[in-house]
Formats: C-alpha cells, sequence, structure tokens
C-alpha cells in the first residue's frame, strides 16, 4: 500500500526520508562492492529489478473478489536477500511513482521504509524463524509473505496515524481507523500474497 | 501500465529539458506542501491541470486513468481522518467531530495538487529522461547502471507477461480463485528463469559491442533555456508569495 | 461459424489497427490470413478469441453476437483456441506433459479424460515421446509444436494460429503444416496468420488478404492473387510457385489438362514430368 | 582473415555442440552460413567472435591464433562484429541514438566521431529518422536494424549476423539485405546465418553448409546444391529458385547464354523473356 503523492506534511516526509536513508545507502554500497568485484551481477541485477517491478505491478485476484497488487517484497526478499531488496524496492518505487503515480516524490521515504525496509525484513526474518523452528517449507513462506505484505499495510497506517492522529482517540485510535479503512482490500491481498509466492517457491524449488 | 509512459514519449514538452520539468514539479509540491491555504493548493492543482490538458494536450479521460488509483486512497484515507474513532464500552464507534472535515479537506486537496504536480512530470517527461539527472546527481554509477537496465528489461518482460497472461486465459487458467492463483504462480516461477536468462544473453550481445562493465552512451538533449528557468522560478515564487499572504 | 462484422479496434495513443473488418470463417475451413508485419494480423485473431473487445462493431459465435463476461468468456475459449506466435511465453509447467495438461485440468475434465486428450494431442503433433522431458530443454520447433498441443488437447471447434511457421527451419513447418492437416482432416476449422506466401497457397482453402487495417479481399486463391496492384500496395508479392506455374502454363509448358502447382512440390514434379514427356517423345 | 581450425565447442551438460569445424573467411567476402534450427550455427557465430571459446582447436585472426584476455577481445570485437538472432538481446538503451552511440563510445571514440558513426550507421540502415524513438516502442523489424546499426557503428571489418531474416516478413527482410550489400559494397565482409536457402543463394559469394556439428560442404552455390543427399541427412533442401533454373534450363527453356537465375526476380524476368522470343518467333 503506497501513501501517495502529498498526503504526508513536509516535516513528516522528511523524517521518514532520513529513517530509510542509512537502510538504502547500507545496501547500495553493499550492492557497489559486489558489482565492481563481479560486473556481471549488474545484469543480473537489473533483471531482477525488472521482476520486482513486474511483479508488483501484476494484479492479483483476492479472496474477495476485489483485484489488487502485491508488494512482491515476500518473494524478492527470499529470492534475493533483505538488503538487496530494500535497493531493488527503493528503485521500483520511484519507477512506480513515476510510471504509474502509485505513491510519488514526496512521499518516496515513506513507502521505503514500509515496502522496502519493514516488509522484506519481516519476511526474511519469519522465513528464517520459522525454518528454524521446524516449520514445514509452505507455512514458513506462506507467513513470511503474508506478514511481509501485512506488516507494510500496518507500518503504513502507523505513518498516516502519526501524521493525523486521531482528536478523541490519537495515534493508537488514528491507526485503528486507517487499518480498518484499508483493510479491506489489504488483508485478503495478504493471504492472496502468502499462497501465490507458496506456489511460486515450491515451483521454483522443484 | 504503459498509459503514462506512452503520453511522455510522444508529449509535445518530451523534449524541454527534464532538469526544467523537475524543478517545475518538485517546486510545485514544495509550495503546496508548506503552503497553509487552499487557495494555493487550489492554485498549484488548476495550473498544474491546465498545463497537462491545455498545454501538453492529456486528454480528460486520459488523465482520469492516470490518476484514479491515487485519488482513490487520498479520498479513502481522508474519510478516515476527518472520522473519529473512540471506544465506547469495548465497543469501538465512529464519528464525525465538529472541525474535522476542514483539515480532512485541506489536505485531500493538497495531494490532489502534489498528485497533479506528478503527473505533470511523468505525463511529459521520459523516466530515462530523470534517471540521467538522478545519475548526474548522486545515484552513482552502479546503481544509475542498475536502473537503466531494469528500465530496459521492464519493458521487454511486460511483454512477456501480458502474452502469457494472454495464453493462460486462453486455456482457462483464470477461471476461479484456485486457478488463478495457480496459474499466476506457474507464470511468475516460469518468468524469473527467462529474465534472468535474458541478463545473461544480454550480457553475450553487450559484450559484442564492446561493454566491459560500464554502460555509457551519448545523449541528445536541449540545454537548460534560462528563460524557461526563469519563467518556472517566477511561477514558482508568485505561489509561494501567495501561499505567505494566505498565512 | 465465427464472424467479425464491420470490427475496429485501437490500441490506445496508436493510429488504428483495424477499421471495419468484415470477415466470416466457415465451418471446416482452412483459412490463411495474409498480411505485412504490423498490419494488425495478431489483433484480429485476439478478437476472434475475445482476448480484444471491438472499439465498434461486433464479434459472432454461431450467430449470436459475442458477451464479454467471464461465463460467455469462458465459453467462448473452449471453443475457439488460439495459439501465440512466441512458444516461450505459453509453456509453463515443468514437464511437456504438465503442461499439456494446463488447459484439459481448467475445464474442469476428470483425470482419465484428461490423459486420454493429452495423449490424443501428443499424438497428433508427434511428439508422443516428449511427454516427460522439461520444457526448457526442447528446441525451439518442439517448443511451438507443445505450445499447440495444449490446445489441440482442449479439443476446440476453431483453431487460430498467429504465425506458426515464424521461426521454423523448412523440416519444422512441413511438421507443423502436417499436423495442421490431421487437425482439419478430423474437422477442426483452422485460421491461421502468416507473411508466407507460398505457404499460405499450398495450404488453404481460402485466403484472406489483410492490410491497411480491414480486410482488402478474401476468396480463392486463385482470385485473391489475380490483383497484383492491391498485392504491391500492401507489401505483399504472389507466392513464387504461383508466379512461376502461370508463367509455364502461359507458355504452354505444363500438361494441358493438369491443374496449376500449388505446392513446391506440385510444380518440381509437374517440371520433371515435362522433361519426362521431352523425353518420350524423342525416343518415340 | 578470420578462420577456425578444428574447434569443437559443447554446452555443459549437452551433447557437441561443435565437433572440428573448419572454416575459413575470406576478405571481402558475403559468406551464407546454412543449417537447420539447432545444428550450432549461433555457437559458430560466437565462437568467431571470441564470445565462446573452444574446447578444442583454435580460431585465427589475421593468420594469428586468437587470445582471450581483456585487450585482445577487445580488438577482436572490433574487428569482428556480431549481431544477435533477438535484438532483445542487444538492445538496452531509452532511445536509438543512444543505444548506438554505445559501441562507438567503447571504441574510446571522442564525441564528434561518435555523432558521425551514427548518423553514418543509422543512414546505411535507413533508419534515421527513428534517432529520437525510444527502444520499447519499436516494431520487431526496427529493432532487428537498430540492434545491426549499433554494431555498423562500430565499422567492423567483418560483420556476423545470426539469422538476420527471421521472423521479418518479405519486405523487412528486403530491407535488411538491402542493407547488408550496401555495406558489402563499402569492403565489410560479412558472414551471415539461415535456414532459409533462397535468401543464401540470391545473395552469397559462397555457401557453407553446416550440421551434425561441422561443416559439411563450403563452396560456391552451384556445387554446395549438388549434393542432394547431404542437403537430405541434414534436413535442409535446395532453393526453389535453383531447382526451377535447373530443370528449365535442362528443357532448353531457358536463354542459352543467360546464367542460371539466382533470385526470384531472375527466374521470373527469364520465364517472361522465353515468353516476349516466344512471341517474337510467332510474330517473324
Amino acid at each position: 500500500m503506497h501513501i501517495m503523492e502529498g498526503f504526508l506534511p513536509a516535516t513528516h516526509c522528511v523524517g521518514w526520508a532520513l529513517a530509510s536513508a542509512p537502510f538504502v545507502a547500507a545496501g547500495a554500497v553493499r550492492i557497489r562492492r559486489v558489482v565492481r568485484q563481479h560486473p556481471e551481477v549488474k545484469l543480473l541485477l537489473g533483471a531482477s529489478g525488472a521482476y520486482v517491478f513486474v511483479l508488483s505491478a501484476l494484479k492479483l485476484p483476492s479472496v474477495t473478489g476485489s483485484c489488487s497488487h502485491p508488494t512482491g517484497t515476500g518473494l524478492a526478499a527470499s529470492l534475493f536477500g533483505p538488503t538487496v531488496t530494500t535497493v531493488l524496492s527503493a528503485i521500483v518505487l520511484l519507477f512506480q511513482a513515476l510510471l504509474l503515480a502509485h505513491g510519488g516524490l514526496t512521499t518516496l521515504g515513506a513507502n521505503i521504509f514500509s515496502m522496502g525496509i519493514v516488509g522484506p525484513f519481516v519476511a526474511w526474518g519469519l522465513y528464517r524463524g520459522l525454518s528454524a523452528a521446524g516449520a514445514s517449507l509452505a507455512v514458513a513462506i506462506f507467513f513470511a509473505a503474508a506478514l511481509g505484505d501485512l506488516s507494510t499495510y500496518v507500518v503504513t497506517s502507523f505513518q498516516l496515524a502519526l501524521a493525523f492522529p486521531d482528536p478523541a482517540g490519537g495515534v493508537a485510535g488514528a491507526a485503528g481507523k486507517f487499518l480498518g479503512v484499508f483493510a479491506v482490500t489489504q488483508v485478503p491481498l495478504a493471504i492472496s500474497e502468502g499462497l501465490l509466492t507458496v506456489v511460486v517457491m515450491n515451483l521454483l524449488g522443484k | 501500465m504503459r498509459l503514462i509512459d506512452r503520453h511522455a514519449q510522444t508529449s509535445r514538452y518530451r523534449h524541454l529539458p527534464a532538469a526544467e520539468k523537475l524543478i517545475a514539479a518538485t517546486g510545485a509540491m514544495a509550495v503546496a506542501l508548506t503552503a497553509e491555504s487552499f487557495l494555493v493548493e487550489a492554485a498549484v492543482l488548476a495550473a498544474a491541470v491546465a498545463l497537462l490538458t491545455l498545454g501538453a494536450r492529456v486528454g480528460p479521460r486520459d488523465l482520469w486513468r492516470a490518476a484514479r488509483v491515487p485519488v482513490g486512497f487520498v479520498l479513502a484515507g481522508s474519510l478516515a481522518q476527518a472520522t473519529s474513532l473512540s471506544l465506547h464500552g469495548g465497543l469501538p464507534s465512529l464519528a464525525w467531530p465538529v472541525g474535522s472535515l476542514e483539515p480532512a479537506a485541506f489536505v485531500a486537496l493538497r495531494s490532489l495538487a502534489c498528485i497533479a504536480a506528478l503527473l505533470g512530470l511523468a505525463l511529459t517527461t521520459p523516466l530515462a529522461d530523470l534517471l540521467h539527472l538522478l545519475r548526474r546527481g548522486g545515484l552513482g554509477r552502479e546503481l544509475g547502471d542498475i536502473a537503466f537496465l531494469m528500465l530496459r528489461i521492464i519493458w521487454v518482460t511486460l511483454d512477456c507477461l501480458t502474452e502469457g497472461l494472454r495464453s493462460q486465459a486462453n486455456r482457462l487458467g483464470f477461471v476461479g480463485y484456485r486457478r488463478s492463483l495457480r496459474s499466476l504462480g506457474l507464470l511468475l516461477a516460469a518468468l524469473l528463469p527467462r529474465t534472468l536468462g535474458r541478463a545473461r544473453r544480454l550480457e553475450t550481445g553487450l559484450a559484442a559491442r564492446g561493454y566491459d562493465g560500464a554502460l555509457c552512451f551519448l545523449r541528445q538533449e536541449q540545454p537548460v533555456s534560462a528563460l524557461r528557468l526563469g519563467m518556472i522560478l517566477g511561477g514558482l515564487a508568485a505561489l509561494a508569495t501567495l501561499a505567505r499572504l494566505g498565512a | 461459424m465465427l464472424e467479425l462484422a464491420g470490427v475496429s479496434y485501437s490500441y490506445p495513443g496508436a493510429v488504428r489497427a483495424l477499421d471495419g473488418v468484415d470477415l466470416a470463417v466457415r465451418p471446416g475451413e482452412k483459412l490463411a490470413i495474409l498480411g505485412a508485419n504490423g498490419a494488425g494480423k495478431s489483433t484480429l485473431l485476439l478478437l476472434l478469441n475475445g482476448s480484444l473487445r471491438p472499439a465498434a462493431g461486433e464479434v459472432r459465435l454461431h450467430g449470436a453476437p459475442a458477451r464479454y463476461d467471464r461465463a460467455a468468456l469462458a465459453d467462448w475459449r473452449r471453443a475457439v483456441g488460439l495459439v501465440l506466435q512466441d512458444p516461450d511465453d505459453q509453456l509453463f509447467a515443468a514437464t511437456v506433459f504438465e503442461d499439456v495438461s494446463f488447459g484439459p485440468l481448467n475445464q474442469g475434465l476428470g483425470e482419465a479424460e484428461v490423459r486420454e486428450r493429452i495423449t490424443e494431442a501428443l499424438e497428433t503433433l508427434r511428439i508422443a515421446e516428449l511427454a516427460d522431458r522439461p520444457t526448457h530443454m526442447l528446441s525451439f520447433g518442439q517448443r511451438k509444436r507443445v505450445a499447440l498441443a495444449g490446445i489441440v488437447a482442449m479439443r476446440p471447434e476453431v483453431l487460430l494460429l498467429d504465425e506458426p511457421g515464424a521461426g521454423l527451419d523448412p523440416l519444422g513447418v512441413a511438421h507443423l503444416m502436417a499436423a495442421l492437416d490431421r487437425l482439419s482432416g478430423r474437422g477442426t476449422t483452422i485460421v491461421l496468420t502468416t507473411h508466407d506466401m507460398d505457404l499460405a497457397y499450398g495450404w488453404a482453402d481460402r485466403i484472406a488478404i489483410f492490410g491497411e487495417g480491414r480486410v482488402a479481399a478474401a476468396g480463392s486463391a486463385d482470385a485473391v492473387f489475380e490483383d497484383a496492384d492491391l498485392l504491391k500496395r500492401l507489401h505483399l508479392r504472389r507466392p513464387l510457385v504461383w508466379e512461376v506455374g502461370r508463367l509455364l502454363g502461359s507458355r504452354g509448358l505444363l500438361p494441358d489438362d493438369a491443374p496449376l502447382p500449388r505446392t513446391r512440390r506440385q510444380l518440381l514434379e509437374l517440371l520433371q514430368a515435362g522433361d519426362e514427356d521431352a523425353a518420350a517423345r524423342l525416343a518415340g
């Protein structure tokens, strides 16, 4: 779920950009090092990024019948690792803003934080954790991808709540509202994305 | 998916320097984000829409198609902002608190103004032109190259995806939720090795052209015009003044 | 049985691709649609199976105007199968068997029936031995045939093929056309697009010339290839076999009672037969 | 000038693709390499420009065995340009102009020189009007020509082309072959692979038949197409123009002094000329 252009106040835009910057920079430094040692990785990374973009531009059928775009971060994180995924997601989010008008330039930092950092790291952590705890591969992948997607939506709702706290319920109340408004599309989407990722990883594992 | 790009590639403003268009769009966004008056937001929105429809001659239907997803988000988000959630005996209840409508409406208008400014940039400027600015302005050689390769491979991969979806639909792959999910899974799983394979073949293809790890190419672009830049900055200054007066 | 009436279509932001196309496909026929690259032949096929919806005009299936709701489209695609040009866009599963099973399984058929369909389709295309092979290790010609088998296994009444011969070597084309003849023999209506005039001439019952957004001529090969100006304007040229056959005929060099040759083989046999006639005359 | 001596190569996990290939490319010639799909023609070209390294045997450039270090490869590719079959494997930039500039820039040329090279290459391919167009909005035929322009702008001595005609309609092929003729006229040596026998027959100075991992025959078209058994074994067939020309010649139906026709146009003109001869005899 993207926060659209102009929706966040200027201070929040700057704040989230600063919060995301270290993660993107760390990933960029790592990519730069790998690419300098193995120049052929550059093309593979370009293709991987294109794949992540196409993935997130796909219309996903959802159990409620509505259609929505997956984040793709769960699949991307399990294929390429969270650090690389953060950088690729940052570029993908920039492309989405300029090719689809989804998200925006002023909200890029906030969207990178939810979709490029929290999502992939939650997915990656869950995948590692559940696998280590002895869960089957399908279960680990399902929860990693579904909760990775869901965490993006939860973080986005909190970002909105921080910007627009509820006069009565404060930030927590506002978060509840935003979670509620977008739940109709986002919860079924997370389940679909989890299931889809299981199908894809099963096929790729063959 | 290709709507915005198609407009950007064929726009009357395509050949204006990307830097000018970027300054105009981000400048307008900056004014909109810092202003606190409805009038200024409305002025930015009106200016961007006028430039798009009258200047760049984007049809109203295409403009709506490009804007509908972000506008949907803005409406839902502002609705949530305008209402108030409180707990009464454990049950959540919604209310429309007095005075909540105005700030919500302001945020909605501000967001629409910024979306219009973003579209003003996106519908007139090919993404590659903006990537050039970014590459020069700190994105770095490696990431810049990766972003360019991504852009090129995205188009090729999208063609494969469209044809794949079509072929699966021909074989009734999207009848029902379970089948749809399975079909999409099959398609994505087949697409990954294909996309990575393309990267390998592209490596061979570029090597035949002397590729040694750096993607260099010559650009044809108009130099930034002091006159146009002055007009853009003048317009932005006028908006900023309006914002100050309004506040 | 399948009909376009005044159909127009254009891709967003592009010049009009189809502009008032009328075309009726007759039951059981072999119809070739000829046109230069970019003439809109693929668009035509996508309209014929409901993948695209016309901006104006209508598509009729068994006489009734086509509908574009989910259920109607599913029925339509059961009746009208479309094979796209690039096989790589159409193969998804790990093995040939699995890939061909995709359509019949989606039709909701039972396992025994699905197996029978797969066996039959692979048999028709003479690729039974490939059943267990991974799809990514097939040659281009094999992949083309597997993609076709995936549609054939759904037993459509009408089979649409977009440039079936493109990228194949002569042997690959011959294999594919032989399979189409077997399908045609069993009553399947076949429509294909091609820019290979000789291929169309040798194979089709009826030819439609497509260009400038509409069907410029349709009918028997002889009628259609008569109009040299039209062909030239649409960047097409007559089949070489047609040209040579005509010229030889007009010089009286072909046996009087023989029909004009339609395939390379017929042409060469007639020429050789002429040789033997001459030899016989010399000897006698 | 460019030579394969006893070259073998196999892809990991696959049967041997090339098995002791000997082939010498002569300066300034137009050489067509004929073979069925999957015969290994593409592998051959990749070996000829150093993209693959032979498992056995050696590649010689100007008489010296090729080396595979970075500097040597750069020189090699300056001399020997390779155009792949799928243009999407060779294009990477957002616009045609930018894309064509890539090769010359890699050669270390100055900006003015690069601009001149681009103009010339686009001119040679008659696509000057595409300079500003985004690569992803070009048709397949246009992408093919842009990919070729990207190599032509590097002014190689030898130009290698993998299936240049594949996927193009007759007009597209004609445009491409005309561009190759212009390049050949300026002294560029051209080697292309194809499975279109008529294309090779009409264009090439010399033909190499490739199959079963080696060069089975090489020489003039007339010599090479003589061996019907070999062609059959390698799933190739003679050009139709060759067959018809021979049969007509053997029946004395072509003017005695005229050489056998090599292109469709020559064949048809000869047949028509024969018509007029006959008419003249009747009138006289």
